[in-house]
């Protein structure tokens, strides 16, 4: 008891006696989480969008005669065969004349004598986003090609190409940026760390001569060590939020959100990142401290 | 705690410090102590004299621990200095107040804090705090700047708080270095007088100095080290 | 010269007797320089491309009969009296037939009876990026609609919308995002510099009671931060350079880069992120010592 | 360059240290100097002693404007201290030459290159400073240690790089604050030798301390500080 009150006095003293650097210590750890935080949930957000504009992919399977309803069954199942797929609609030649009658506006008076059944009976699938690059893709238009009945499939092969490349590269420069950010941030705060602790040196070999123990010098830099992580993380986080607020309230006029939804961090995420700068404030200071009682 | 350290009970020998042929090399080639062996008894007061240079400082930090000695021996209480671990040297520590020649004060914290800090290191309570540290500073004159912090105070003044935080926690082994250099005669008086009452409440005592005044006349032993070497 | 001598080897002995703080201060530079500008080319990149897609943009004006060479001329100048416009090409009612049978595909032969004098003669207007927002856009529209012999003007309202908004937030977070790494790189880089520098506060101190000279003091510190801005930055945009060529190579198998050129920073943008990086240490050096000074 | 600031002669009177009527108080409420009044002439040598905490760094502080006096007037060689500009500041420091009570030596530097500071800080020549340093540190007795840091030394050692610093650029004025609390009396003897060796040349010196053995017996003047108070 009266350990965790010396402790807890010491931690006071050097708060007190050293604010300004430990200010600008707190300031480091709240702007790299606020840095490293932001570019997460951009990230996270443009991963989310590139998802979104995924769900429009479909490939249509054009068939040589209409299905009866149970074959439209049994042409689901065989589908399902190959992968996941979130939906499967029919398209019968009257459906198709329409859309063609509404693709020409003004011009569509050039359909009028024509029967719509000239147009083919077709089917529009819609993969799952487990099969939904290049490579499968590709795949599974040639499974669909080869299912009885089947006469063509069609689907923006360029289009998927260049989604498969965008959301390559997306994830390639999330993944490389990260690396950077993490790395530098854990850096930057372990250096700052250090070099707190460094001035605070002459104090610390004082304490060893006067038969400190461990624990008694240690203690109040750990503490110290979480405070920063818990207080930097959570004014960075909370930094964030507002930002993030003014952000969506900027954009809340322009019809937007319903192109992109704007998302917070999930709380999940933002424990993660709590939990991190406490990690890695608590572990930097001990380690910091290590080297220098070892001198 | 540390008292169960002292396996054979010291061998009949009442020796607290028992130095034997010690040498201490200062990478690459300074010699700052060569084959010197000395013991004091339980609640015994020396001197450690000699000229600047001479290892006096030296033989203080291998005493406590603040360095180790190339070769020889050192035992203090019958614990073999070299055989400790690191939370032993620690307890022992607690027991010896050093009383440094360059003060090692925290210059930001107060007179108090200075002083209270061997105590709080051993968790001595908050009232039996108070009352150590001001008796030290009555005893010493330097009441009326214990709220000051410690660096903006004069040398002299320094000085005192050095010596009355090594001897704040009336410790086994009292190791002072030079502890008079900054003081005129009365204030030396007060040191003096302020060490013998420790010497007869039964701790030993160890004063390096130059200063022949504090030395001379006393019936304590001498010890001269003259470029290392005891003479 | 026995001045410049001197300030030498002062600086020179600085950095032998602190070369372990000096080597982080460096990294330090060298990381923030790396990450600020590696942001800086993925956003300017991600302008470009979005630049290049906007290039698609096209407004259709339907006419209500053809026009001769002399017509078209005089059609292009009343539309240029608008605003700067890329090119305008004009569809023969024949070409928009084509084009329809193309659309159609194998389903073609439906028009085979058709006389193609059914489709409109119209006009394809690729504007200038500069009224590519869409309040242009839409104003850019109306006075289509409103010249003489326009039937009607098409052009992708919803895509419109969806890519100005989607330029609008990608500015929105260049700017809030190089803010903020703005501020947090020259706020670590300052408190590092004057960490650093604190460590050597007595020293300094020691430099005023010898009578030295405000400049004998400060040269050394001075030329210790233009190097560190100087070699931080060009570390760290070398460090880019080899970053991006990585992914560069990593991306030029997938048949990728016809889509989006990747682009390394030009040589001014690269020039002004070196100058910054040495006038911030520079500067951040000089405020320091400045402040240490004084007490 | 200094020399155009000497305005009025100095009024036919030779003091190159003037004090009149000054008060140190250190906030809030430490009153150091009281209305002290002294002066010495150009090329003597004065003693200045007091018990511990009596203002005598205090005063020293005042004579190279690491203070600022509370009420009163400073003149050093004709120039008013309260009137010189940063710069004239700095001119005059380097021809004053201070021998810390805490050394102030740069830990990390050899011993060499704390001596040769103020001179670099002069811009004197290369060979100019290796022969004046090397002088000192034969006169000192500490040549073997000159390429060692100066943190590394024992403290009378360091305390003799001290004076030796504040002695390099042979200045106009010494001033010495208890240069000999950490020397045995040899090393004092060596010291003292070297002060008189510098007034013979024409330095003023004002030697602050509180050891008996080497003022008693010389017919420089003594002022004795007691409480702020010169007496
Ligand atoms: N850390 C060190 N590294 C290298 N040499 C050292 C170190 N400390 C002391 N010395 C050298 O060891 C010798 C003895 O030093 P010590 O400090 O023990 O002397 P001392 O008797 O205390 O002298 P003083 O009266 O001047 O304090 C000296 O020559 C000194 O230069
Ligand atoms: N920076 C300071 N701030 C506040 N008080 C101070 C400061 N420096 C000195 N004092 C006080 O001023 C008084 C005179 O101090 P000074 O250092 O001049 O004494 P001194 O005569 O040099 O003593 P010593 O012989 O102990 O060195 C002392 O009471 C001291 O506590
Ligand atoms: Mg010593
Ligand atoms: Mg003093």
């Amino acid at each position: 008891m009266r350990f965790a009150l010396f402790i807890f006095t010491q931690t006071l003293r050097n708060i007190r006696h050293s604010w300004g650097v430990q200010l600008m210590t707190l300031l480091t750890v709240i702007l790299s989480v606020l840095i490293f935080s932001f570019f997460y949930l951009i990230y996270s957000n443009m991963l989310q969008a590139g998802e979104k504009f995924g769900e429009e992919l479909r490939l249509t399977v054009y068939l040589q005669a209409s299905l009866s309803p149970a074959q439209q069954q049994e042409f689901t199942e065989k589908v399902a065969a190959f992968g996941k797929v979130d939906r499967i609609s029919f398209i019968t030649p009257e459906q198709a004349f329409q859309r063609l009658a509404r693709q020409l506006g003004n011009d569509s008076d050039v359909l009028a004598d024509l029967n719509p059944a000239f147009l083919p009976f077709s089917a529009e699938i819609y993969p799952h986003k487990d099969i939904r690059n290049l490579t499968r893709i590709k795949e599974f238009a040639e499974y669909l090609k080869n299912l009885p009945g089947a006469q063509k499939v069609q689907y923006g092969q360029a289009w998927v190409e260049r989604f498969g490349h965008f959301v390559k590269l997306l994830r390639f420069i999330v993944i490389i940026s990260g690396t950077l950010l993490i790395l530098t941030t854990m850096f930057m705060v372990s250096n700052t760390l250090r070099l707190t602790l460094f001035a605070r040196q002459d104090e610390l070999k004082v304490l060893r001569y006067l038969g400190a123990t461990n624990s008694y010098i240690k203690g109040p830099v750990l503490i110290e060590g979480f405070a920063l992580g818990l207080f930097g993380a959570g004014l960075g986080l909370a930094a964030l939020f507002f930002l993030f607020q003014w952000i969506r309230n900027h954009f809340s006029s322009a019809g937007f959100l319903q192109l992109f939804e704007l998302r917070f961090l999930p709380m999940t995420n933002s424990a993660i990142i709590l939990l991190g700068s406490i990690m890695l404030c608590t572990l930097g200071s001990l380690l910091s401290i290590r080297r220098l009682l070892k001198k | 705690m540390l008292e169960t350290l002292n396996q054979p009970p010291a061998a009949a020998s009442p020796a607290l410090v028992e130095v034997v042929k010690v040498t201490k090399i200062y990478p690459p080639d300074v010699v700052a102590l060569k084959n010197v062996s000395l013991s004091a008894a339980k609640g015994e007061l020396v001197f450690l004299t000699g000229p600047s240079g001479a290892g006096k400082t030296t033989l203080l930090k291998l005493l406590c621990r603040q360095e180790i000695p190339t070769k020889g021996l050192i035992e203090i209480d019958g614990n073999d200095l070299n055989n400790l671990s690191d939370n032993d040297i620690q307890k022992l520590r607690q027991r010896i107040g050093v009383a440094y020649q360059d003060f090692k004060l925290l210059p930001r914290l107060s007179v108090f804090q200075n002083i209270a800090m061997p105590m709080e290191v051993q968790f001595k309570s908050p009232g039996e705090i108070r009352s150590r540290v001001t008796e030290l500073l009555e005893k010493l004159g330097i009441r009326e700047k214990q709220h000051k912090p410690a660096g903006k105070l004069s040398r002299g003044e320094q000085q005192r708080v050095a010596i009355a935080r090594a001897a704040a926690s009336s410790p086994l082994l009292l190791l002072a270095d030079e502890p008079t250099g900054n003081l005129d005669a009365a204030t030396t008086g007060l040191v003096m007088a302020l060490f013998q009452e420790l010497n007869d409440n039964g701790s030993t005592i160890i004063i390096a100095t130059h200063d022949e005044s504090i030395y001379q006349g006393s019936n304590h032993r001498k010890f001269e080290l003259k470029q290392g070497e005891l003479f």
